[in-house]
């Protein structure tokens, strides 16, 4: 057992790290802000070339033959800077279709649980080119379902939260699609739960290294305002909650990529396979939601009034965790599962 | 501990009451938020209907032209407007509320015929130049600098957090007039004119993607040495004594906006469902009793300084607690609306009920994290809490 | 309207509270600690002279004539030295019974909801004279009984959780006892709730100065702990906790006191009387648990090591409070009743 | 990121858990835990039992009797005992855990040889003389006095929180040996005979009502410099080379034991019918997801230690979760127990189910109080991550 990064990781991360500081830094990602589409054709070639959508794929497929240790590294190193894009989507839909791991933007939409009156909402619906349908999560046994973008009807959403994140809201009902045989639903939602927890670590991450440096350098009476315990505390804390939800986030990964290691510990639980790999999905996405959201609340507080800028970009990390967190699943839904499956 | 008005109190609620309800079916529709002329007309056409009607400055004294209300007065006055949804004070709020009452207690009579006036009747726009890009909590470390140049002060510097700058006629400015290391000793209190030559004005965009507030960029701005208040190097005093002006009273209407929003919240909750859910009730059910026992508090502090002039402990202890319940409640909003809360605008709900409420709960969500920022962050507050009500030792600096 | 206190009420809580600290410090209340009989009688004899049984009990029938407002004064201050003994339930019921007014120790009981599953307990059953057993709060028609102690049946908890509550577990089936015709159990309920929360100040208020006393005096690192700002803010959240509780307390009281304000309030807020009554009490019992256990809490942390002794009296903050929040009530079940009453 | 064990761990785990599995189901039952030397003779036995089988000291270097195991053999070691329920370490623990390390690395020849065998043995119990009275947090600030005397130090003071002195045979002492004001720079590390004249042992109870701890107040002890570990004044040092022994596994049992105490209040929250509240569902769930989470975290901390010797960063993040996820633990099992947490004794729930677990609960709720006080209070633990991990500038003095 050695659950440090192994040195094959570390390399992958610093190469990550250096292709998204290249060609998708947040300052340059800014520039599009806004836009209903937000994805740069630059940076997304950078990271079709880096192999972030061939991540999953067999080497003997052509593509980098990973598993979602790796890809929560990825993951996490994106939310850092933010990237726009249906970037996870298309990662997570990359060993089903083939056009999604040759970087044809796709977006995975899950359909509404049984008598829920929000509207059915799609991200980046001007930037994909096919729409992949969930089923709802009490049916495990639905195969999902694909849409071409040419059948769906959406209205564009004026103003959506995150300026990073077009919506549209689709009409219904909604078109029936080609269903993709073979695939489980549940397998392409956990790898999507997790990706998107990778995510959220990235922003709890970000946001307590950003708030940490202004702390240093912003003096107020006199003293950085990092030398006083009120700000230390905060960031202190925000650092456990990434930490702690960093934890979740790689042990979900793995225990998704290593059948080994997951019928160990469901035996350890004296539970199955399948609700132990739910547990640790759901209980994941739980920990780095609510580090993403409160780190990013954590970071604004500790910019005081200029976090309440739209210029300074802490407000954008709060927004996109926003996102993540109502997708596959709210934190008070995963709690119910989690509970559910004890 | 009486909770019943008395009779003159009961009368001057319900003069208020009927001429309210006789004015405000008359008002024009609201201009747009972004419509910035729009605003400060409408808004000078509600100060003169107040001014018109002797409610114009109803926490003024009567020596500076106001109506002399006594604090529960105040507190009436705020909570019916509030009830019917009068107009809000807008871009009146720092003549009326700050800059004029400064006038009053710290002005010459020349500035005081010159300046209160204009504000009570809704002629002029102030908006308020305190603080700095590297002066937030710490606004004694300004430096905004003022030089002497005969009859005026030659001023640079830049301002942020500006309200209605765009709009303003004049500016309430805090400069620097004794050396950089001066702090509180050396800070002095202008009164600009904002049609003054080399004012810069930059909107300053919120998370709310709104532009209430602006940037001043100030070079070479001369300001007659005949508009300052108080005397030279002595605006912290002035400053402080404006603060003493509050009665109480300063979150009712943000108060009374929260309590209507659980309101409409709790309905919303049970049109889609989530009632069902004891979760959900509980959280309703603890904000109400925090509301309203934050109502409570405020009567509490109205009542002291209707008694010794300031409302004491309560203010701070309201702010503080207020942040956090105004806070729980736009998170709640927040969760309630689900992934209707990723849009700004309005969107329909699909659930046959009419539009969602998502458009105002989530602006109420961004502005809510201002809550614990804005006006002294809650470091700051419970640092006041701790030194000046429960005499804790001071930090070593 | 002046909701501040009248002079006769600061007269009041002065006069109580010198009486208080002649006869039941706190320090004079310890030497009881953990017995059977925790009430000393010469402490009982004090309050009794004090008036405080006949506070609610009419000048006309040789009480005091006052009314809550003043009785959650009293309450408070006997919060905040943990006066020991059934001294809430007494004052309750001196409007009622002849005895409770002359100082004869009475119980009061509420009958489990349906379906509970938590067992009958009694506080103080060897000191009261009799018990009063208050229907299920969803009864509010049936009256409250009265039985006597000789017909009550029990067995004495061990180890109660604080010392100076002393508890029997009622054996079942209760005996039948004997209707009091004419008394409002709803009304009961009201007035014990109130003064119960009343008494939660006081020990909400107690924590937060002996807290802050002990952070001048204490010293680490070469300065008193209350410079530390962990420590401030520790204490200033615990005083906006008290004092915001105080608020709802004090309305409460007034508003069960004065039909002129509890119907104007009614009529503001659109609902009944007794929908309004409900609420503030409800409301104020909420906030007054919740302070008066979070502020135990932070004096205890404030004392570090200290308060986790037994002979620092924090702990005992701590437990009254919580027997406190289990009457009569919990947070959640008057959050859930403040829910539906909206 | 490999979370398979190796075959070598594997079979490690393998023999111990046949070696436990036969040995557990033989030993006496437990004494109350108010019966010091039953406690003392029955944690005895059990480590004797252990030394026999090669598990004495598992994670002591071989050089010093011990097993020498590997940080993730440790893990193993912990999991696997605390899984069946195998006893504590018990009153074996300041010798075991701190102590013997100690001694390890920093005594003479002699110390090792006097001192170690008989810890791993079971026949000598340690108690620890470190925090006083008036230091708590800051425990370079410590009085007790050494004098050296000849070959002898007397030493007077007192020391606080000192666990199963009453059947110590040794206490591991800090002692001041520089000027008063020295701090970090004046302090010595003593082995001192608990036999020894002069020191008087006051239980000290908790508000759990319990005494695991007692005072030790001092009076002209002699100790000869012979039991000096380390150099006069370089007892700091000693301490916290000490401290890095830890390897990641320090609360593995806590935290395992919290997961058992999680599925034993769920079973009884679906007992009791408030399984049926959508709220207490949730905050299971959610306390679920941070105890796994806590689990995950502990696997990477001794990763990280089998790789680097220490565990680094994780190491104060877990102590800082952990306290607050145990006492949510405890409020939730006193919210579920109702009036019943009213008691710490056992009382029959009437539900005909059985006993309520109260008992167990209440002093466990009373017990997770101390989490954020003990080894390190919360705010202490904060400005360490907040300084050395995140790099913030020091508090000015």
């Amino acid at each position: 057992m050695d659950f440090e990064l192994s040195q094959d990781q570390r390399d992958l991360q610093d190469g990550i790290r250096a292709v998204l500081e290249g060609s998708l830094s947040l300052e340059t990602s800014r520039g599009r802000e806004g836009r209903d589409d937000v994805v740069d054709p630059k940076g997304w070639t950078a990271l079709l070339d880096a192999g972030v959508f061939g991540l999953f794929v067999p080497e003997s497929e052509g593509g980098v033959g990973l598993g979602l240790a790796e890809g929560v590294l990825v993951a996490e190193e994106m939310g850092r800077v933010l990237v726009p894009g249906p970037v996870l989507s298309t990662m997570a839909l990359a060993p089903i279709l083939d056009a999604a791991r040759d970087g044809i933007a796709h977006g995975l939409f899950e359909a509404p649980a049984r008598g829920a009156t929000a509207p059915g909402l799609v991200e980046h619906p001007d930037s994909i080119h096919a729409l992949v349908l969930l089923p709802p999560l009490e049916d495990p046994v639905t195969e999902p379902t694909l849409i071409e973008h040419g059948d769906l009807r959406y209205s564009q959403v004026l103003e959506p939260l995150d300026p990073f994140t077009p919506l549209g809201v689709l009409q219904e009902p909604y078109p029936v699609g080609v269903s993709l045989e073979g695939t489980s639903s549940p397998q392409l939602r956990q790898r999507a739960m997790v990706l998107t927890a990778g995510f959220q670590v990235g922003i709890a991450t970000a946001c307590v290294e950003q708030a940490t440096a202004y702390a240093k350098g912003r003096e107020q009476f006199g003293r950085p305002i990092g030398s006083f315990q009120a700000i230390k505390h905060l960031l202190a804390d925000a650092l456990c909650r990434s930490e702690l939800a960093r934890s979740a986030v790689y042990a979900a990964a793995v225990t998704l990529d290593d059948p080994v290691v997951a019928t160990r510990e469901a035996d350890t639980l004296g539970c199955s396979v399948t609700q132990l790999q739910w547990r640790v999905v759901a209980g994941a996405k739980i920990l780095a939601d609510e580090a993403a959201i409160t780190n990013a609340r954590t970071a604004i507080q500790v910019h005081g009034g200029m976090g309440f800028t739209w210029e300074v970009p802490m407000h954008l990390f709060l927004k996109r965790a926003r996102v993540l967190s109502s997708t596959f699943g709210t934190r008070s839904q995963l709690a119910d599962m989690v509970a559910a499956l004890i | 501990m009486d909770l019943r008005y008395s009779d003159e109190e009961e009368q001057f609620r319900s003069e208020l009451r009927t001429w309210l309800s006789g004015v405000l079916p008359n008002l024009p529709p609201k201009p747009s938020s972004t419509d910035w002329p729009g605003r400060r007309a409408y808004d000078a056409q509600w100060q003169r209907l107040l001014f018109d009607a002797g409610y114009a400055g109803v926490d003024w004294p009567v020596e500076g032209g106001g109506r002399g209300a006594s604090p529960i007065e105040q507190l009436i006055f705020k909570e019916e407007c509030e009830r019917v949804g009068a107009p809000y004070v807008g871009t009146g709020f720092v003549g009326l509320l700050h800059a004029g009452p400064t006038i009053i207690a710290e002005g010459t009579q020349a500035q005081r015929e010159t300046y209160l006036a204009p504000i009570l009747r809704g002629d002029d726009v102030w908006c308020q130049g305190f603080s700095e890009p590297s002066s937030g909590s710490d606004l004694a470390s300004l430096r905004t600098k003022a030089v002497r140049d005969g009859d005026e002060y030659v001023i640079n510097g830049s301002k942020i957090w500006t309200s209605h700058a765009e709009v303003a006629d004049y500016c309430e400015l805090l400069v620097r007039t004794g050396p950089d290391d001066s702090r509180h000793k050396g800070i002095t209190w202008l009164i600009m004119p904002m049609k003054s030559p080399g004012i810069e004005i930059r909107p300053l965009k919120t998370i709310a993607g709104s532009t209430e507030f602006a940037e001043l960029f100030l070079d070479d701005v001369r300001v007659p040495v005949a508009n300052r208040v108080g005397d030279e190097n002595d605006g912290w005093r002035v400053t402080m004594v404006t603060l003493s002006f509050e009665r109480g009273t300063g979150f009712v209407g943000e108060l009374l906006e929260s309590m209507r929003i659980l309101r409409s919240l709790t309905e919303f909750a049970k049109r889609n469902g989530s009632w069902g859910d004891p979760s959900i009730r509980r959280r309703v059910g603890t904000l109400t009793a925090s509301f309203d026992a934050l109502w409570a508090l405020t009567k509490r502090n109205v009542s002291e300084a209707a008694r010794n002039g300031v409302p004491g402990v309560g203010g701070v202890v309201f702010k503080l607690s207020f942040s956090e319940q105004g806070q729980a409640l736009s998170e709640l909003a927040m969760d309630l609306l689900d992934r209707a809360g990723l849009s700004a605008s309005g969107l329909n709900g699909g659930d046959g009920l009419g539009d969602l409420p998502n458009a105002e709960y989530v602006d109420a969500w961004m502005k809510s994290i201002s809550l614990t920022i804005a006006a002294g962050t809650s470091q700051v507050q419970r640092n006041i809490v701790a030194e000046r009500v429960l005499g804790l030792p001071k930090e070593p600096k």
